[in-house]
């Protein structure tokens, strides 16, 4: 069967599935509380979908509505894959009416992937994507370049068009498809690929941006002073900021990461080296 | 401070933290982007951009897992950004003044998450009656409002007021106070580097941070340059380990 | 033109166009050849070899596919290098006045390869009473005259009396149009390597391609050392895959 | 059977290889007409060594003959081993006598092999080997060194040498191991470690020799102008080469490969633009 | 020479030749080391660095497979070393005038390995008696009186006079020969990279050594900053060959 | 059964093979002969140790003894996981006593292993590892740094650390291990990165410190004199020193590694090259 053909015997239109997008990605974390997390932004964005799906059938709307206001947390990108493949769920629950797709096979679905896909999201779209756009607009943004201050649109654009393609090829493909798709290693080494280009420009950003150096200089009698930091750049250049990040990285993996607590002990570390003249910053 | 250049600021801070559209306030409430506004309405674009980077990157690296907020980068943002450019404050020490805020709007937040409960549970009320309208209301409209008043006043207050109160310590501050800040500005932007490791470093792959440092310290090349180069690379290896896999290059 | 020099460029063209050695008239009928040869001639090695390797450029991707010629860099060259030599014209200049040759040399070729048709056919006869020789002169003797008759007599006029029209049509050049023929030299050679990616540009390979470009842009690599480091890499790759292939690296 | 006994066995000597290739070599592509291409430089190369393959046999030569005048074309250099195993093949026949390898069999070979290994040839000889011999030329001569003007003959060197190893190969190694080598991965190998190479250097090429920038600039009150090229460096450097080779490139893709109409429209584009100075040629 | 210095030179050569610690002397033997020590003692730390760093390059590469020395850079050190610093002779004239002593050294090592077979067959005999102190003794403490007599006595002769004879020669060296040495002195260390790429550089991997050259050829790297990339990419490729072998990466 | 319950089953002590290891250390190559070379080093380092073994039987300790002054030669860092297992195997023998280890498989196992590790530890250890070391010190030293002089240190240090580490496994996981180990491709993987990384940093410092140059230059009336380092660097920056490295390493694999023949073949070369101003040293 053609995707065309899959197309035609499907209720919901591309126009569905764009407002049902649209719904989607202007609520996502407007209403996240800590209860539900995106319960509220789900449902509502399946709300009217859901009502051309059960046309006649009322309680069978009320019950899929009830259904999606439990809880429920994604990453909102890849996480329209599950909207998309609960629709045609859906779809095929309100056509069959009887038991062969379950209340149960439906909420299950949600919950197995959720975490999966949240995974996935966070890692490639909030780990890498995002940081890699802020960096090129921080980067154009410190050259004086007034577009640094647009490039950071470039990310809502970005989840826009992979998000409706998930939802879209969700609803079309169905669940067996998202399910393979997500066993094959495609997505690993999508990760992967993506990770490996965070980490180098992680590393390229730091090498940047991070601009401490020491002002350190010991003099003795009769010659030339020597200045501690020539000393470090002959043995590794960027040696004090490669030590900085590691520092925190280890920080993190060792005592947990609370994020403002070290906050607050960077700047006090900064005071007291700046102070004395130990550390500068550039 | 100006009460329209206040006002300006609690709505932008708004907008950057409403939340509508996902990923887009990462956008809206970027401090670069805060920056450029404030740039253009100060006439001094370039220190606003670079103020705005400045502090970006210290955050740079946040991710909201589970909806939890480590940081706020669009108060820190918004606070020392107009103060800065309104004193003509050093970039660094704007960064020192920005961290706190940096901190406080959590707590924002976290209001605005509890609030959020009610919601939800009206709009199961409204599920029952099928009455999907409402359900919108408290997935949109409502929050938006109470996201507006939570966010709004205390940034148009404190930029009314913060700027005068911010002058007159800056007469007092040493200049070993200063240099400290001058380090923490250099230094801060690791914390937002350290974060990504923590998420995307597996260590089969941590020599690539290197090369990507390195190329930088030894051969000078710009940000720019090292993400083309980056690009090609992350493509060579995806191409590869497809073709390893057998799959389709699509 | 001095008259001998006509008949050097007519004899050049001829040797470059005969096809005599495979491959060698990649050399003998290279636009670099031709430069270095005429800046002798004329004095000015040093130009006559920068007009031709920049002519060389334009045609550096050209394959003769199925023995058809695309485009002809032995008649660009011939006609525009000692033009230029002669009348100082500029670099860029010259390569706007080589292009049209290069195509009009298509045509000649065509000739060249409808006349041939008549030898494979005495050859037939030749071969039905097993006359080798013959067979040898219908291969190589005949059509060899064939093509110094087709070479030689056009570009012995055309640079005869090529560059007092030349000159002429010089002199009334606006700046404008000189500046036009600066980016044509800047841009054609874009076409040699774009012609080069069509051929063996694979999508898993591309991010080489771009790997060299900005080794050059960002790292002012010259084009030599450009080369060393493409050959390192092409050469782990290659035995890399040897070696998953379990094949012998010999 | 090692390969000197093979040697023993065979009626060619080094010298007789060597003549044919000779002949080949040079004739290649001067007798090539739209009817038959290379056929009668095949015939050609081939004349002399038949008749010593059939020395008593007239009939047997003629046919020979005959049989290679036929369409044949293929690359001149990798192709010569179809010269080889040809010959490896008439030497069979003559010995043999029988029909053990027919008439038909030889042309099958040879027509079968011709296409294939045209495709290695092009990609490897013409498409790598000659434009980066040639670059590096361009190179050299470009800075002004008289040497450049002589590199080009590495290119028909390397012909020479790796074609009549070819030959010689082909002779000697016969038929078998030819399609056994097309078949191993070694030939896809090499292609692709040699379009790497290509690749490589054509992108430090275009970087340094498709010289285009823009002269823009706009110009406010009381502030430096906007130089155009500079925030197009920031953005990456040689943005405007790069969309020029793509430009090119896609031009080619969707259109086809018209050369020389193409030519002629980069030309006005570069007179228009120049003339209104929006693109500069350095 | 003073004859304290001649002293400690006799000692350093002991200590640094007495194969006290496994590799140790690789360390206490280097003639960087040497370098440092008497650079201090002479006062010209910098000068005496750069000569045994220089002659360390020659004798970089060299291994002592199967207990063989192939030179001895202890003594080629710890002969020009101080020669050098009292006549402030050029450091290629120094490393010239070492190269000799590289191989003398070889005799002296001889002569303690064909002594040692004494105190083996002595140790057979305290073996049946169970005497392990005695074993001890035969395997330390005697072959190291021997080797200090080896070593301390002609370092501490000839550096005692050498320097007056040297500083005779060196005023009737033309300037010739001093160029001379001065080619030896950049050729060298050629010697000890060679010796390398014999022991470790199989063909496949060969690649990377041209990579590392025309990092720093073409690219201007320092050795420091080679260092850094070579361990990346070393990483990069034991990480993925263990992947590959599904061994754990630890 | 865990590595602590081994241990525990042990005669001896961590401190016993702290003991050990250091008299191996010190005493490696200090006896060294040509009769035996490491032979009595490996009975001094173990003689202690087999002491604590065989407690009250004599005649089992002095056969260990009269074993151990048999001939031994490894590479003295990987090596000694040899003396680890051989400890191993010395206490199963005193143990079971009965003949379920031989002498001979001792012995076996001793002379079986030791040309294998040599092989192993003189390639990452001394063709390695120990270069690098030297290599930076050289660096550093050359500038003049006199932290130059101390980094030599390292490389001690480090034969400490890997040699104590392998004899202390060799002893606790015991002889299957060891060939297991050796038999995976772990140690393969180890030899190949590290002998890249040997390689690229050989080019490096090659590139550093290989200074030869020509000072040749040829004038002609009217023009500029052409200067040969010039041409040489246009095609290849490093010909000289490449042409040096590799002229010295296809020597040495032609002719046989005499080492300082060609030290004195090099010195008279440089000498002719030097005067005559073929050659600079720069
Ligand atoms: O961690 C999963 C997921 O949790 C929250 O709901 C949001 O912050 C998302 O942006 C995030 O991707
Ligand atoms: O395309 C195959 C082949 O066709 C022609 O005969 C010639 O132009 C060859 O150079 C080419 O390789
Ligand atoms: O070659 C094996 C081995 O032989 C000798 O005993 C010593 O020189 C060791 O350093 C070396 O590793």
């Amino acid at each position: 069967m053609s995707l065309e053909e899959v197309k035609e015997q499907r209720v919901l239109t591309d126009k569905d599935l764009k407002k049902t997008y649209a719904r989607w990605y202007l609520s996502v974390e407007v209403s996240n509380s800590y209860e539900r997390l995106q319960a509220l932004a789900f449902c509502n964005a399946l709300s009217e979908s859901l009502k051309k799906i059960y046309k006649d059938d009322e309680e069978g709307y009320k019950e899929a509505l009830m259904r999606h206001l439990q809880f429920y947390n994604s990453e909102g990108t890849f996480g329209a894959v599950i909207h998309g493949v609960v629709l045609s769920m859906e779809e095929e629950k309100a056509k069959s009416k009887d038991e062969s797709i379950s209340e149960e096979v439906i909420t299950g679905f949600k919950t197995g992937l959720m975490g999966p896909i949240a995974g996935i999201g966070d890692t490639l779209i909030w780990g890498t994507l995002k940081p890699i756009i802020l960096a090129l607009a921080s980067s154009l943004a410190l050259s004086g370049l007034f577009i640094g201050g647009l490039v950071p649109f470039l990310f809502p654009l970005a989840v826009i068009l992979i998000g409706y393609g998930m939802l879209k090829s969700g609803y079309l493909l169905g669940k067996e498809s998202v399910v393979k798709l997500m066993k094959s290693g495609l997505i690993n080494n999508l990760i992967n690929s993506a990770s490996i280009l965070g980490l180098f420009m992680m590393g390229a950003l730091s090498s940047t941006y991070v601009k401490i150096s020491t002002p350190l200089k010991f003099s003795f009698e009769n010659s030339e002073p020597i200045v501690i930091q020539d000393i470090l750049d002959q043995i590794l250049v960027g040696i004090l900021p490669i030590a900085a990040v590691f520092g925190i990285y280890f920080y993190f993996k060792l005592r947990g990461q609370y994020y403002n607590r070290l906050i607050m002990w960077l700047i006090v570390i900064s005071l007291v080296t700046g102070f004395f003249g130990i550390l500068q910053g550039s | 401070m100006n009460i329209l250049i206040a006002a300006l600021c609690g709505f932008l801070y708004f907008i950057g933290t409403s939340r509508l559209g996902y990923g887009l306030t990462q956008a809206t409430g970027s401090p670069i982007f805060y920056g450029m506004i404030l740039g253009l309405v100060y006439g001094d674009l370039e220190k606003g951009l670079i103020i705005g980077a400045t502090i970006q990157l210290i955050y740079i690296g946040i991710i909201f897992t589970g909806g939890n907020m480590p940081a706020d980068q669009s108060l820190a943002g918004i606070i020392a950004i107009p103060i800065a450019l309104q004193t003509g404050m050093d970039v660094e020490v704007a960064v020192g003044l920005a961290v706190p805020f940096g901190i406080l709007g959590i707590f924002i937040d976290q209001l605005r998450r509890i609030s959020n409960s009610y919601w939800i549970s009206k709009a199961e009320k409204y599920a029952e009656v099928m009455d999907s309208k409402k359900i919108f209301h408290c997935a949109i409209t409502y929050p938006t409002i109470v996201i507006f008043l939570l966010t709004f006043v205390p940034v148009f207050a404190i930029t009314l007021f913060g700027a005068d109160a911010v002058t007159t310590v800056m007469n007092f501050l040493p200049q070993g106070i200063i240099d400290g800040f001058g380090v923490a500005g250099g230094l801060l932007p690791a914390l937002g580097f350290a974060i990504i490791i923590m998420v995307i470093g597996k260590r089969d792959i941590m020599p690539y941070f290197f090369i990507g440092f390195f190329l930088v310290a030894y051969l000078g090349v710009s940000t720019m340059g090292a993400a083309a180069f980056g690009f090609c690379v992350a493509a060579i290896i995806l191409f590869n380990s497809m073709k390893q896999n057998g799959q389709e290059a699509g």
